[in-house]
């Protein structure tokens, strides 16, 4: 898993075989119809999305898709022009096709119909056997930096990111070193979601009193978007948060710079932070109590109350310290922009 | 209903000609699958109830399912080896076993068309059920006094589920034998109740094998364990 | 029941058999009585085979699941044959492959699902209570 | 209060003006109705007719009118979602959260259990007995007792319109999110008792049909006979048996954790929440082979009538048919490869997945070469089909991309994920209950559809379908994850925008049909199908007359081979005569019964009162509901019989109706 090269589908392989594809039967405008529909998508997704990765772990994922969906259309676009051609030509009206209401059974083709899908399977679940080995999100990530070990507890309905090494933490805010493997360790304080970033590739669940792992990578500095892809409840929808790829040497200064400030995640605190709250703004603790995120898994801190004991004001109830602005450009409401 | 045709509803033709029954499927002639046109009522209706019965056993295999996941997650309480009781075990599934015996016997009565053996068998059935149950019941009335409830932890949750839901189909039983044995009392060897006792067998005979998975899974390699 | 033309014209299938039909076993070798007879002694004795496997010294400590499990698929074996009247023949075709196809489900719904929860629990390792951090 | 349990006014919602408009809305409608039939002197008749009917082609036909009421509640449901998402960028919209989480949750809900399912198992009572040749499916009182117990269970889901709240799970509802802890309202606790009660009504047609099949067909109607209809029915049928009492038993199982404090998928006390998503699962996709297989059966009669050919390679569908129905239980982890399972778990349940693309391609191609060589004719149940086989293709191609475990750890929740099922949903079943409806229809109500509007409507569906989904493929790539009430996402947005139109087209599609259906009835003196055989059908049930009377057929048909009502037809056009002469002789047939209607009554109120935790009602529903049972236990006589006479006089209108048919049609050689 080399680093993607640039992201425009110039450079990507499907394109090129889409393109013959379409070419082809030069002529049939379902075809080409067909065609332009995933073309459409690849070339909208230069700004983001799953078609766009920054890592070695999306890259990864996006070759895998494409090699599938490639592998498939070679019999599905002939399936489909067959179905309408054939449709077409023996429609009542048409009396040069002919009338053969005995051809009910053919060996022949009997045979060819199942091997067709039979063999298209059988490269598929190689696809499948070999990647489910290689994209499995408790692997590390080949890589001559030592990852970056991060902490995730999704929360009603906010992420909390914890750093153990540098013992600091962010909430709807994370900060990754460009070009380090970062190692997440994942749980929940209440219900289920999913970690996703859409550009960096594979997601996983979290739950609570479980620990998931996963392992990802940006390869290049920027800001990309992340969220929950999995519903936990109203607050759901404003579960997204801003992924800062900076430089190893920003991320270290940015981790002391936090650490110097203020806001203090320990036990009491975390408390107050599991309460139900929607769209909640980034904000960092200068201090994280140390084994923290164990306790949660090992519910030593006990799940989140619920709708029962929140908060009606919706209003996070820590004390967090807004993020330095230098650090990572801080929005909560994410756009598209790179 | 009194004439009851065994081997010769196979003509002794056929017999020769087709000793394992083997042979082609003739136009209209009968093989067992439905080729010779609708089958009787009392195929129908069991083998109706054949299929509710298997569908049962499914539902069943869930809760089997949860209970194999569940059995470890004690979360600090009793296990099952603090908890069963072999003995009491053993009872209940003497009981049961005997229970499906005279359940049968009760068959066969009524296959004689003998109402009072018929009654009285199923009367022994029904009373070995409710001893069953009793042992049950009392077996969870202990366990909620040890503190040891449904809510105590996951894998009691399971427990009671899986062994209750066993108990549920057992009353349910025995609800339905009342008042079938009410109806075969007033209304004499019908069809229709010759029916529904058949199909009351084969759900009294199906709940002794789920219950020997019960016993075996749950009780034996808990105790053991 | 098996008059070959019912009033209404429709011609009833002979070699057909409810599940657990009585008539099954009048072909069977141990039939009627017997058949129960036999069929609950060997459940009482296949019962206190499995009572006692579970308590004695005398097999491997790790092998007694696969006794236990064994002693009961024999006892159900018993039940199925001797008080539900199972038979291989062609009247029971139908009744056979319905509990063919149960048991196929049951396999795949437990085996798959404690092979899936095995691995995900496995995944997910958390420590128990008792090594619980050292938070407040 | 007390003897209300949870219930009081807070339940309705007087403060949220929408909620509480539409159930305003639909009350009085339904009051007009109810108010309108009483004026009429309707009750008496439908009582008779419909209401205690146990006549399989009256229950069918009342499911298909329920699957059609919920198509249209599941409709507005989505109309709203979709008009939400573009209001709703950088915006509030119109839906707050707790409002638009019940309806997602509702869509999903009704759209599977009270729409699809209802449609295909009314299609399947309908028309499986009149294809095997029988008179009534093999437990006539139970398919009542099914339907009603399915009308109660969509009832309750919608009562919660009104009185308290649907869950805001989501339509599956995953734990802890489901538990009392993270869900106090009654919203899944109507979910839970809606589906329970609307399940056991399935799983008793799984039985009945099962039974149907495999014991109940005409002389000579052997298994390799039966049209594809049937097979696939009696596959799916095997699928509910099968995969029921699994979602019974885990929705017990969370009833459990809420009502009596278990722990099966708490957090607390070592309960295990992956366990659920296990379990559901397990029946949750055989479910959707549930839902498409019998819509399979039905393209398989559509493309064999309109191509004027039997069906290719019969056995082979067989075979794919039972394929898929076997190997539909081998792969539900596919629902969850993101859980973490590890790479032996998800390359075994992926390739296995991607399996079933076998027994489906198989299927298509051999649709390909049924029209292959024959005479295509572009009816509208034949343009739901080529409909069908085209979308389904590249929306069962889009289910084998997800089955690819890496592939779908970018792609699970997203709108590529919603695309995908709703693209092999609405091809696969709905457009089959589509195909399924124009073309039996005739054979229900003795007239026909009106072709033109029909016609514009499918178009119309047509074009709607693809404007709303192939842009939730392209915003599913670009990351979009799924049950988003708002959306800040500039990147999103102009999808979102093509689709929100899209559903605008969909809803002119819907005044189509509807308007269809309307103008069919006021025209249908002229669309008279005298025949019974409007299609120039292949099977069975296209030999009796449009409608069926009670008993299907005067005298059981004798099969003598595949497509026999073909080898009827021809006979009978070489002898000029449809009659093989034969004495009629008295029918039995099962009498009505108000069971399933007061059993319904009763589950209803045991639902409703154990939602409001009223025990008292509860058991008095038990009792009731008990009583009833010994009730219908208890009386004499089931049958009644109709005089050889009179079922001659029947047949004799029919025959003669036929005879002049198959003169004057001429068949090629
Ligand atoms: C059978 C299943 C089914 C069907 C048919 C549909 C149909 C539709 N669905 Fe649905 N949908 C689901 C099952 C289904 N859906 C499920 C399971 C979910 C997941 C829920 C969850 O998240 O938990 C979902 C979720 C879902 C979402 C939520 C996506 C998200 O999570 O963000 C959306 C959003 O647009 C949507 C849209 C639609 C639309 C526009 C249609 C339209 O295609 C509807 C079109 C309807 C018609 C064209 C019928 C109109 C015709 C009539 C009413 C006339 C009938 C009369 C006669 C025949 C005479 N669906
Ligand atoms: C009728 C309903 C229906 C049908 C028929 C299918 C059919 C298939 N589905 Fe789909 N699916 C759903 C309804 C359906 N699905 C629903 C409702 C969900 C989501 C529920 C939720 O989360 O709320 C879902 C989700 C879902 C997922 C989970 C994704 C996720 O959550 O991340 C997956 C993953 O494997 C999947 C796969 C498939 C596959 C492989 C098929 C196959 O059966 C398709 C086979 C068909 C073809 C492949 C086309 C024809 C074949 C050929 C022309 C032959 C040649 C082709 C090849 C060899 C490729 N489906
Ligand atoms: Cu989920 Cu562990
Ligand atoms: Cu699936």
């Amino acid at each position: 898993m080399e680093s993607a090269k640039s992201s425009c589908p110039t450079d990507a392989s499907f394109p090129g075989l889409l393109a013959k594809l379409v070419l082809l039967p030069s002529g049939c405008m379902l075809m080409r119809l067909l065609g332009w529909i995933p073309a459409i998508a690849i070339l909208s997704s230069c700004a983001g999305g799953v078609l766009d990765p920054q890592g070695p772990v999306g890259s990864a994922n996006r070759m895998i898709l494409l090699n599938s969906l490639a592998v498939m259309l070679v019999i599905v676009v002939p399936t489909l022009v067959g179905l309408l051609a054939v449709a077409w030509k023996f429609r009542a009206s048409n009396s040069n096709a002919p009338y053969d209401p005995d051809f009910t059974y053919s060996g022949r083709i009997e045979l060819i119909v199942w091997s067709i899908p039979t063999l298209t399977i059988l490269f598929l679940g190689g696809l499948i056997y070999y990647g489910s080995y290689q994209l499995d999100p408790r692997k590390p990530i080949l890589s001559a930096q030592p990852p970056l070990d991060i902490q995730v507890v999704s929360l009603d309905w906010k992420w909390l990111f914890l750093y153990p090494e540098q013992g600091v933490g962010a909430v709807n805010q994370l900060v990754i070193p460009a070009g380090v493997p970062v190692h997440f360790k994942l749980t929940s304080a209440s219900v289920m979601n999913t970690f996703f970033v859409p550009q960096l590739g594979s997601m996983i669940y979290v739950m609570n009193g479980m620990q998931t792992e996963l392992h990802l990578q940006a390869d290049r500095e920027g800001s990309f978007f992340g969220q929950s892809a999995h519903f936990s409840g109203d607050g759901f929808s404003d579960m997204n948060f801003n992924v800062s790829a900076v430089s190893a040497d920003a991320f270290a200064r940015w981790a002391s710079s936090l650490r110097g400030g203020g806001g203090v995640l320990n036990a009491n605190a975390y408390r107050e932070l599991a309460r139900q709250s929607t769209d909640v703004a980034p904000a960092s603790f200068g201090h994280v109590q140390p084994g923290l995120f164990d306790a949660v898994v090992r519910q030593t801190l006990p799940p989140g109350p619920g709708p029962a004991e929140s908060a009606a004001g919706g209003e996070s109830q820590a004390s967090p310290k807004a993020l330095p602005a230098a650090a990572a450009p801080m929005a909560h409401h994410l756009q598209g922009e790179e | 209903m009194t004439n009851h045709a065994f081997s010769s509803d196979i003509s002794p033709a056929s017999q020769t000609l087709d000793p394992h029954e083997l042979g082609g499927h003739a136009a209209r002639s009968a093989t067992g699958h439905g080729e010779g046109g609708p089958a009787s009522k009392f195929v129908t209706v069991a083998y109706g109830f054949w299929i509710f019965l298997l569908s049962d056993i499914i539902m069943f295999s869930a809760l089997f399912a949860a209970y194999a996941v569940l059995a470890k997650a004690t979360a600090g309480g009793p296990t099952g080896k603090d908890l069963f009781e072999p003995a009491r075990v053993a009872v209940q599934t003497g009981l049961l076993l005997t229970s499906s015996f005279t359940g049968g016997l009760a068959t066969l009565a009524a296959y004689r068309r003998s109402m009072a053996a018929t009654q009285l068998w199923l009367f022994v059935t029904g009373l070995l059920g409710a001893a069953f149950l009793f042992l049950e019941m009392q077996e969870f009335a202990v366990m909620i006094g040890l503190q040891a409830g449904p809510s105590r932890s996951a894998f009691l949750s399971a427990f009671f589920a899986l062994v209750g839901c066993h108990g549920a189909h057992v009353s349910l039983g025995l609800l339905w034998l009342g008042t079938m044995m009410a109806q075969l009392w007033v209304k004499g060897f019908r069809a229709d109740i010759l029916r529904r006792l058949h199909c009351f067998g084969l759900f009294w005979h199906a709940l002794d094998i789920i219950w020997v998975a019960i016993f075996t899974l749950v009780y034996l390699l808990g105790a053991s364990s | 029941m098996t008059k070959i033309a019912s009033k209404t014209g429709e011609i009833k299938d002979r070699r057909d058999s409810a599940p657990g039909e009585e008539r099954i076993t009048e072909n069977e070798l141990a039939g009627g009585l017997a058949g129960y007879l036999l069929g609950f002694g060997l459940a009482i004795l296949l019962t206190i085979a499995s009572f006692l496997a579970a308590r004695t010294d005398l097999i491997y400590q790790p092998a007694v699941v696969s006794a236990l499990v064994v002693l009961a698929v024999a006892q159900m074996g018993v039940h199925l044959v001797f008080f539900l009247h199972l038979t291989t023949g062609p009247d029971n075709t139908n009744n056979i492959l319905a509990l063919a196809f149960g048991v196929l489900i049951v396999a795949l719904v437990v085996l798959g699902s404690i092979w899936i929860m095995a691995h995900l629990d496995e995944n997910m390792v958390v420590m128990t209570p008792h090594q619980a951090g050292t938070m407040p | 209060m007390t003897m209300l349990g949870k219930l009081d006014w807070s339940a309705i919602p007087f403060n949220q003006p929408i909620p509480l408009g539409a159930a305003l809305g639909v009350f009085l409608a339904a009051a007009a109705m109810l108010g309108w039939m009483t004026v009429k002197g309707y009750w008496p008749y439908l009582w008779r007719e419909w209401i205690t009917s146990v006549d399989h082609k009256r229950i069918g036909v009342m499911y298909i009118v329920l699957a059609m009421l919920m198509l249209l509640r599941g409709f507005i449901d989505a109309i709203m979602m979709r008009t939400q998402q573009v209001l709703a960028i950088h915006g509030p919209g119109y839906l707050p959260p707790e409002h638009y989480d019940q309806i997602f949750s509702a869509h999903g809900t009704i759209m599977i259990f009270f729409a699809a399912m209802p449609f295909m198992i009314g299609l399947m009572n309908f028309v499986v007995p009149l294809q095997l040749g029988i008179r009534d499916v093999a437990f006539p009182t139970l398919n009542s007792v099914s339907f009603w117990l399915t009308a109660s269970g969509a009832l309750l889901v919608n009562i919660s319109l009104v009185i308290g709240e649907f869950a805001r799970t989501g339509w599956l509802p995953y734990a802890p999110l489901s538990e009392t802890t993270y869900s106090p309202g009654v919203g899944v606790d109507y979910y839970l008792w809606a589906i329970q009660i609307s399940g056991v009504g399935t799983l008793l047609t799984g039985v009945n049909l099962v039974t149907t099949i495999l014991k109940m067909r005409a002389p000579g109607m052997g298994y390799l006979r039966m049209p594809m209809f049937c097979w696939t029915s009696l596959a799916s049928n095997l699928l509910i048996v099968a995969a029921f009492p699994i979602l019974t038993a885990t929705l017990a199982m969370l009833t459990l954790d809420r009502y009596l404090g278990f722990h099966f998928f708490t957090n607390e006390a070592g309960g295990n929440q992956m366990m659920f998503v296990n379990l559901i699962w397990a029946w949750g996709h055989p479910e959707v082979y549930i839902l498409v297989l019998p819509a399979f059966g039905i393209y398989s009669e559509v493309f064999s009538t309109f191509s004027s050919k039997p069906l290719f390679g019969y056995r082979s569908m067989v075979a794919a048919t039972m394929f898929i129905c076997i190997v539909s239980f081998m792969v539900w982890l596919h629902h969850f490869f993101t859980m973490g399972a590890g790479a032996d778990v998800n390359a075994a349940f992926g390739i296995a997945t991607s399996v079933i693309a076998v027994g489906t391609g198989v299927k298509i191609y051999n649709w390909l070469f049924t029209m292959y060589g024959g005479r295509v004719r572009f009816d509208t149940p034949m343009l739901w089909a080529l409909a069908f086989v085209t979308t389904f293709t590249v929306g069962g191609m889009t289910g084998v991309l997800l089955a690819v475990p890496p592939a779908d750890f970018v792609l699970h929740n997203s709108l590529f994920l919603v695309a995908h099922f709703h693209n092999v949903i609405i091809s696969g079943v709905l457009f089959g209950a589509f195909a399924g409806f124009t073309y039996w229809f005739p054979k229900a109500f003795g007239f026909r559809l009106h072709e033109g509007w029909g016609k514009a409507a499918f178009w119309v569906t047509l074009a709607g379908y693809i404007l709303v989904f192939v842009p939730l493929y392209i915003v599913g790539l670009l990351g979009m994850t799924r049950r988003l009430q708002h959306i800040d996402m500039d990147l999103w947005a102009p999808w979102l925008r093509v689709a929100a139109f899209g559903v605008l087209v969909m809803i002119a599609g819907a005044a189509l049909q509807i308007t269809q259906l309307l103008v069919s009835i006021r025209r249908r003196d002229k669309l008279r199908d005298e025949t019974g055989d409007p299609w120039d059908g292949r099977s069975l049930e296209w030999s009796t007359s449009s409608p069926p009377p009670v008993f299907n057929y005067a005298r059981l048909p004798h099969v003598e081979g595949e497509e026999p009502y073909w080898r009827i037809k021809q006979r009978a056009s070489e002898e000029h005569s449809p009659d093989r002469g034969e004495a009629y002789e008295p029918i039995e047939m099962p009498r009505n019964s108000p069971t399933g209607f007061v059993t319904a009554f009763f589950s209803t109120l045991i639902g409703f009162a154990l939602i409001w935790h009223i025990w008292w009602l509860a058991v008095v529903g038990f009792i009731g509901a008990y009583a009833t049972f010994v009730i219908f236990a208890w009386r004499d006589h089931g049958d009644y019989e109709i005089p050889a006479n009179e079922v001659a006089r029947i047949d004799h209108d029919h025959m003669a109706a036929r005879s002049t048919l198959l003169r004057s049609r001429e068949r090629p050689a």
